[in-house]
């Protein structure tokens, strides 16, 4: 895919203000996980920021936007209040869903942003679901729907992709291959191997690989993909070919890939890439750079503040939400 | 009062859904070209049309979760899963989605959807196609469970789970379509929850739901005959369930039966009778009873099968044999 | 695929007895059904027995084949006595298993053949761990496992190629494409289309697509499918493109196709066709088919009366076998 | 006697079949490379190799199916479902094939499969993560479902477990891999269905199992300071169920509780106390007694969702409720 850069200097400096604060986010939560703050499952988006970042400010505000549990850098691309995320990671009665989702499970329903799915897979049925509602009503709004290169082999990427085909349902697939399902390697559990994007032809969805480390690659792709969903033709399938420089999770002893490989990578690390770019291009200078570096850290700052300070919930608020 | 037949109830609850609310659409396999497995939805397809009566390929965990996604939207689906036996294939998207989301999102989301589904045995279908699951779903905070045996049942807790934001899950028991009942042309509802007393009585009281609350029914009838006046409640809704009713009935009897088909071991009927003793021991004669399908695969021989599942008559031995009347 | 005949004049003979004893032994199953004394779902094979009797006998003995409930046809070219076939049908105590399975559920150890598998698509991940034993013992036995066009939507078919395919397991996945899934058309329950066979090869699975109705298409097909299944390079796959002359079930009314194209397909009966081709070239004769014809109606009078007048099993044997 | 984790009991019980038998082997998600989600197979991969501890595509049914299959044609299949959730995605796979299977075939085929997952919650991994299904598995007939708490019950289950030809469910709790205990050098083993008295006592008989089982054992030991002197049982299997052990001491105690982690309404703590009043009413002095998990969904705030599992608090204030003692 060519490049062809059609956003102008106001939209590069708030791009690269997103993947930093989702940098910084993710750095800041994993700190608060080692001083016991953030608790449960932890799984950091770091490396991959150029995705969400690329992809989701596209969309339309109606439009919906639905992921796995790796979600805070989608929510955080969604406009989702950085604070509220922070304060849910830390079970705070402030968070997102006042403490009772955790890192896993952010919502933000006013964004549309449908979570935070942590069962592998679960997303995707869920997400066609959305689109009917769309098609249903009538309307030209999209779904993006977020996976890894893991939740491919469960049954439902099968079920999901079959049914929006065939009804012609307006969702974008979009696939953040790291290239690991945990401890997992893709080649070792996609028969069809990395290049996952073919098996969406199959079922007759056009599909697109993209590197994942370029934002303005993922925005041009997106861009397109939404434009063709609008269409009414049916969904479109992004493999955006990325790498998570963490662990799976802040569990992980990540024993099963080389520290070289992680290295050779991080070369392509989306955030520095896009600023070098910026700066070979005259898109914005150092001095410009500089200062939304201080910003997004005062920002993390006031964000952390904000969850450790936050009150926890009420002990009765477990009752809660059981029922509507 | 007109009489109907379960099918036709459930049928009119439907079309009046489909015809007051455009956000009511149905999905399914076989809901449309073949006008349903059980012919509950006969004469759809023609009269909603392909986008509201949707024929879905065989693929039991997108369809469900289709209608999760759907309802998140403001939507109103309603999934026939044709039998419960085939929920398997679907209860992740039922119980870790429909049922957690409101929850999980703090009240942000609610998940308005029904899943009708066609539960129990007796038509010698075998083991993998004679199950009763909706215990399993009673168990599941977040979820509703209706169970409707009769025509006017079925068709009041249609309408009100219409009112109700809540994942539901409306089991229909496959032998009983054909079951025919009164039901009033002028306009009602049957409130989630709320038990049925089919039988008043003073010295035990049979519980059941679905098939089994006419086998209950059919038992209190026979023990009137040999001067047993037997209270019959009808559970109609397992979740919520109406603890309320049960321990009324059984403070005044002093004794209770519950009547089940699924397994006994680790069945529904175990809540029950757990609940009922937890809250009225003091008036209880003896222990509550369960009355199960038996503790095996369901077998496709006609009399082994009909052996397996609970008998108006079983319930009479049982009652005698334990309270000696 | 060119036809290239290869079996005899015994065989001939044999295949076609074969087909006609199905043939015949559903339409006594039918009459038994409306006289009440096979009950429960009764699925007939009426139609697809070129299928079965071509590729079945290519197996050897230790070879397993699998399949969903629509099994009679697989059963009895597998070699499964008729007369037990039958009385399993009549929930009788000389049946397969008893009277406790009926038909949806054959089984018979001894001849490797494992079901009968009632719940659409619950057969593919049992076939890829028939096929992991093989793998794991070392030898070079097969599995040959048939499903139909409706299941290969469930999400099993795509988490059982899969594995099948990274993990090379000596699997024939062997669809019975008769373009319906109950009362639904291929075409409107499968993006891909009708052309299934595709999708196995993103699973980088070899496939072929041949006509089910032509017993020697299917015989060629499936013994080259076994040779390459036997050489370790895994799996191959299967569509035999067939119909149903029969409605899904004795339950289906089937309102939902024009009998013009049961009509149209009927022309291509795969035992007249099978019958035609023998006679014009010369590989029976119309006398040897005529007392084949009457041995088989025989056979299947046997076969019903074994059934008929076999014992009902014991009321206690109900407890028998949930446990080993 | 050497003291050691349940982790490492597992992973001695598994060895032991690695070991011995070479028609057993393993699969799962990360078992492998990863040395297993929750360390239980820490460098398995490397001591036995990858056809015999096999890394799976995330694709739970065809799993669960593969060892379906692979047991039918003879082999040992040890199946890891990462956690007792995920199940959910493969559960057709064991009711409706590993379960059924024996019974449909009428005794043609044994299914000598185990699969092992985690079950309960604790650890702040919310609703999705945290649940109890092993109550569901044990209602299935055709099932066995095993529950240790000990690193001595690991092992010996384990060991036993080899000698038993149908699918196992094996539920490891995840706040139990690090608990420590005995487990003798001499070979033992523990055999399926049978509970264990861990507390003799003769006022009120307290059951529990998995993570459970500890609370109970808390319970009953700060009830002996209390002066009371209670009975705890540790069920270790859920199915079969030794319902003869719970009886006896019912009968000695004549006051019974029950304690289970999953939800109280439907769990399985329903079936202990419907047995148990069942079988031994007129020794009770009051109602069979549920301590559970609360009906709602996990919350992952900390506090939240201590409050929503049983604690030994929780226990003795029950039984000071419910029994004046
Ligand atoms: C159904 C299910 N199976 C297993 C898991 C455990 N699990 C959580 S994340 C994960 C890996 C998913 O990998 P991928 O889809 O590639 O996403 P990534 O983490 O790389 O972003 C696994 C196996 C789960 N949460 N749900
Ligand atoms: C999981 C599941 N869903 C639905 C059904 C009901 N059902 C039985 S057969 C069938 C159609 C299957 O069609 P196909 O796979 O094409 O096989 P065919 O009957 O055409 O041979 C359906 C929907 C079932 N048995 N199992
Ligand atoms: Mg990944
Ligand atoms: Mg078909």
């Amino acid at each position: 895919m060519e490049l062809a850069v059609d956003i102008d200097k106001n939209q590069v400096a708030d791009y690269y203000r997103q993947m930093l604060m989702i940098r910084r986010f993710e750095e800041a939560a994993g700190r608060l996980y080692l001083q016991g703050l953030v608790r449960g499952f932890l799984h950091l988006y770091i490396g991959e920021e150029a995705v969400a970042v690329g992809a989701i400010p596209v969309l339309d505000v109606q439009d919906y936007v639905i992921t796995h549990y790796r979600d805070h850098g989608h929510a955080l691309a969604r406009g989702v209040d950085p604070k509220a995320v922070m304060a849910e990671l830390c079970g705070k009665a402030t968070g997102t869903s006042g403490g009772k989702g955790g890192s896993m499970h952010i919502f933000d329903v006013d964004r549309h942003f449908m979570g935070g799915h942590a069962i592998v897979g679960g997303q995707l049925p869920i997400a066609t679901g959305l689109a009917l509602s769309i098609k249903q009503r009538g309307g030209d709004g999209a779904v993006m729907c977020f996976f890894g290169d893991g939740a491919v082999n469960e049954g439902e990427f099968h079920e999901s992709l079959n049914l929006a085909s065939l009804w012609k349902l307006p969702v974008i697939f979009f696939l953040e291959n790291n290239l690991y399902g945990m401890g997992s390697h893709v080649d070792k559990t996609h028969a069809a191997g990395r290049d996952i994007y073919a098996s969406a032809e199959y079922y007759k969805i056009p599909a697109v690989q993209i590197d994942g480390m370029d934002l303005l690659a993922v925005h041009e792709a997106s861009a397109e993909a939404l434009k063709k969903v609008r269409s009414g033709d049916g969904p479109v399938f992004l493999e955006a070919m990325t790498y998570r420089f963490r662990g799976h999770s802040m569990a992980d002893p990540v024993a099963y890939r080389e520290t070289s490989e992680v290295e050779e990578w991080r070369v392509n690390d989306p955030i520095e890439r896009f600023k070098s770019f910026s700066l070979a291009e005259g898109l914005m200078s150092e001095d410009e750079l500089a200062q939304i570096d201080r910003e997004v850290i005062e920002t993390i700052e006031e964000v952390v503040e904000f969850a450790k300070n936050s009150p926890e919930p009420e002990l009765d608020s477990l009752w809660d939400n059981v029922y509507a | 009062m007109p009489e109907i037949i379960i099918r036709e109830a459930i049928a009119q609850g439907l079309r009046e859904a489909l015809d007051e609310d455009d956000r009511v659409f149905m999905l399914g396999e076989d809901i449309g070209a073949y006008d349903g497995a059980y012919a509950v939805t006969r004469g759809f397809l023609k009269q909603y049309g392909p986008d509201r009566i949707r024929d879905t390929p065989i693929s039991e965990s997108v369809i469900v979760g289709a209608a999760v996604g759907a309802a998140l939207a403001g939507l109103r689906p309603i999934v026939e899963i044709m039998t419960i036996n085939f929920t398997l294939l679907a209860i992740d998207q039922i119980v870790n989605h429909a049922a957690k989301l409101r929850y999980m999102s703090n009240g942000q989301f609610t998940v308005p959807m029904m899943m009708r589904t066609v539960t129990g045995g007796g038509g010698q279908l075998a083991a993998t196609h004679s199950q009763s699951f909706e215990g399993w779903y009673a168990s599941v905070p977040g979820l509703k469970v209706l169970t409707p045996s009769t025509p006017y049942d079925a068709l009041g807790l249609l309408r009100a789970s219409r009112k109700d934001l809540n994942p539901i899950v409306f089991a229909e028991h496959s032998m009983l379509y054909g079951t025919r009942g009164e039901v009033p042309e002028e306009y009602f509802e049957v409130p989630l929850g709320k038990a049925v007393v089919r039988r008043p009585g003073k010295d035990v009281t049979i519980i059941g739901y679905s098939r089994m609350a006419h086998i209950a029914e059919e038992a209190g009838n026979r023990l009137a005959e040999k001067g047993v006046d037997a209270e019959v409640i009808d559970l109609r809704s397992l979740r919520p369930l109406d603890t309320e009713t049960l321990i009324e009935s059984v403070k005044k009897t002093n004794r209770a039966v519950v009547v089940e088909e699924a397994w006994k071991f680790g069945g529904f009927s175990g809540e029950i009778a757990s609940a009922i003793q937890e809250e009225a021991f003091d008036y209880l004669d003896g222990p509550v009873v369960r009355v199960n399908g038996l503790d095996v695969p369901a077998p496709y021989n006609g009399t082994l099968e009909a052996a397996t599942i609970p008998t108006a008559q079983r319930v009479l031995d049982t009652i005698e044999e334990k309270f000696g009347i």
